[in-house]
């Protein structure tokens, strides 16, 4: 949790040489204190290892912890405690137990302060495609994505700006399969962070030394000041 | 005198017929309920429904195990990636697979032990998955209505049992089986301790109402941690 | 619990005179052990003292207990240990605790194996009239009768054969309002048991020195062999 | 550092506004957050909306005295016998009464804190308290639409609390407790104990994500004991 380092944003706007950690560091500075907050499986998970020390967070983990902490030493494992990517996780002072019942009841009836989740497009209504990336894809698989989206009081989007490809992730309307519409509130990535308003794409702040017009060519719809 | 203890799991799993929907507990290995499940395969019941979060991970064992004996008909799961032979079987149109969210598997299953047939959700609204589904606003937002899930048979992992059928369980390991305990006309519970003694009345998670038939069985740690590290 | 006499239904067919000990006897005769049972406010409650003391029957209480055991001795008193009719109880071994969301789910979800209730009346068809005597009255109040009514795998009723000034309350059609429609499976009186069969009303037996005729005489709606 | 404690009843109730809509724990006098409910009264807010099982029993504490001072337009309860207060205003017109089963109502409750707009019940189904419902078959049985009942505030009553917020009651403490919990904007306990140090994790109730305010009230016992030899 102590991360001695607080540096911004990453500046490096090329593909493959993203500093995912200091886009997750980033998002952390936003989450408030006391917030119920759940991290989606992949990148999202680091934002737990960035919350400042000093600042009291509790982690939700959909299969039925409140107040998860870090992975354990190799020697303190607990098998049958485990995170919604099924890894051994522990737990901090003031955690409890519950089902998936109660689970997804925190979830869909707006008790999480915050989802992060990571995306394949966010559109700018706040549409939000993260579950499969075509709609005859061969094995499809949802888990609790649907629900956090549409459930959580805050959902942000954590992921790198474009695809691998370089095409937009955020986009003017996507293309694949919804998760939910109009969920997203904001999007972080290495070059900047953005807030939906009004069905736009809002500019909160770029990383450092990354212009507008840079950011404005990696992304698929119209970008706006705040 | 209520003694809802089995000997064996061949008791434990006595009149399960071909054609049954038969919900499984866990959260990937977590909770699974594996030496049922196992013991199930070994029966070679056929034509089987299986409700479960996950299709399983290995073909040794779980409900790859089932499916790999051609047991099963169909699963109604949240995430079935993970399951070389869920995949392959899906892959060649041999089994069907009904995709539901994670929170309205979870709801359908609780609405179904609860005596409730239907209800209104927000989750999967505007997406493929509320295809053909009954929409509806209250207050200005839009649900999909969805129907209460039953099964024939439940198979669940607790952590403690005692004689009347109450459960606690331990760590995660709770996820869907209190639920899916309620939920089947015949549930049945694997549990690391059993004994006569009861447990806490502040402490029971499942009240054995909820239970038929308990077996003890040696939980099987080496799996979960292999489990972990395959995840 | 072990009630030494083992008496069948008393005989005595006069109002004001009901053995109300005996009726709850008969009626816990029928119980079977390891049955899950739901005993409604006022004459039912008597049947938990009339359970043969080597049958092991679980009772539940709506607010939230299964495993409920007799009063508690004046000294032993739990304050925060009540039953449904508000009145201090102890607990079995077995026994467990949970919240109204979760005990009316054991009741509508039917895993309730019996519930006992009084009625005013019971119609043929089954139909249970015992929360209000008037559509008008003039301070309703409901409780969870209406959902042990829908809920439980069995519903029998326990009550005297007829009211106060000698009106039937076994009746073709009740004339208050319903608790439940067709609810009803068996009413135990002091001049007999009766069994709901295909919209009519089986004897499945008369107390000891009741006939046919002075039964029928008593009750609303015409009674069948069985 | 999250501290859900407050030092006094006046600061627990910080901020409650004329015409809220108010759910207060407990059955009977068991699990009711008396203290919680007497200092509301103190306060005057008026045009209350109350959503509880009962309508209260003795004029001089918890729900009838919030009647008897004129706070309240409103009850949404399912055994409102017992209360004189309530019935005399009652009678006289001067407060509604919105009468609903009691599992009706606690389902409600569960699903106006779980996301749940609308459910299907069998309750009440050919009875008065059905006019006016929508009903609907599902597979052969009748039921009526129920909608989510939330609230402005919710007041409760637990046994332990910890600084988290977290929960475990005591007997039958529990009833309404959990559920309105999670069913209003804020929500308030009132606990016997109340600790810096956490509850064991297995043994949490209401987990502290759905509380806002603890605050530390001796228990009347002298009142509870009261309470039932008048039952």
């Amino acid at each position: 949790m102590n991360q001695s380092v607080n540096k911004t944003t990453a500046s490096q706007p090329e593909a493959g040489k993203v500093d995912r950690d200091a886009v997750a560091r980033r998002l952390a500075r936003d989450v408030e204190e006391g917030w119920y907050v759940n991290l989606g499986v992949g990148m999202p998970t680091k934002v737990a290892d960035m919350i400042d020390g000093d600042k009291e967070v509790v982690f939700h983990s959909e299969n039925g912890i409140l107040g998860m902490g870090p992975g354990p030493a190799p020697d303190a494992i607990d098998p049958w405690l485990v995170n919604a990517g099924k890894k051994a996780v522990t737990l901090l002072p003031g955690s409890s137990l519950f089902h998936h019942g109660d689970s997804f009841a925190m979830i869909r009836g707006g008790h999480i302060d915050l989802c992060v989740l990571g995306a394949f497009e966010v559109a700018q209504n706040g549409d939000l495609a993260n579950w499969t990336t075509s709609s005859d894809e061969l094995l499809p698989a949802v888990g609790g994505a649907m629900d956090l989206a549409v459930g959580a009081k805050r959902v942000w989007v954590l992921m790198q700006h474009t695809a691998r490809e370089g095409e937009p992730k955020l986009v003017e309307k996507c293309k694949y399969p919804l998760t939910a519409p109009g969920a997203v509130d904001r999007v972080y990535t290495e070059l900047g962070v953005f807030e939906i308003i009004d069905g736009r794409f809002s500019i909160i702040e770029l990383a450092n030394g990354v212009s507008f017009e840079q950011v404005q060519a990696l992304t698929g719809a119209p970008l706006h000041g705040n | 005198m209520i003694d809802k203890r089995v000997a064996s799991l061949a008791q434990a799993l006595e009149g399960i017929a071909d054609g049954s929907t038969v919900m499984i507990g866990g959260f990937g290995a977590v909770g699974q309920p594996d030496a049922l499940v196992d013991a199930l395969a070994e029966l070679g019941i056929k034509g089987l429904t299986i409700v479960a979060n996950n299709a399983g991970w290995s073909a040794e064992t779980g409900i790859p195990r089932l499916m790999d004996l051609g047991l099963v008909r169909k699963i109604i799961c949240s995430f079935p990636k993970g399951s070389t032979v869920f995949r392959e079987l899906y892959l060649a149109g041999k089994i069907e697979l009904e995709l539901v969210p994670q929170g309205t598997l979870a709801e359908r299953i609780r609405c179904g032990g609860a005596g409730v047939p239907a209800f209104y959700t927000p989750t999967s609204v505007g997406t493929p998955l509320a295809d053909g589904k009954e929409h509806r606003d209250f207050d200005g937002r839009t649900y999909v209505m969805e129907r209460a899930l039953r099964a024939d048979v439940a198979l669940i992992e607790a952590w403690k049992a005692d004689r009347w059928g109450n459960l606690s369980y331990r760590g995660s390991g709770r996820n869907f089986n209190p639920i899916m305990a309620m939920a089947a006309t015949l549930t049945i519970a694997q549990a690391n301790e059993v004994s006569t003694d009861p447990i806490d009345p502040e402490a029971v998670v499942t009240p054995g109402i909820f239970i038929n038939r308990v077996v003890q069985v040696e939980s099987r740690v080496e799996a979960l941690l292999a489990a972990q590290r395959q995840a």
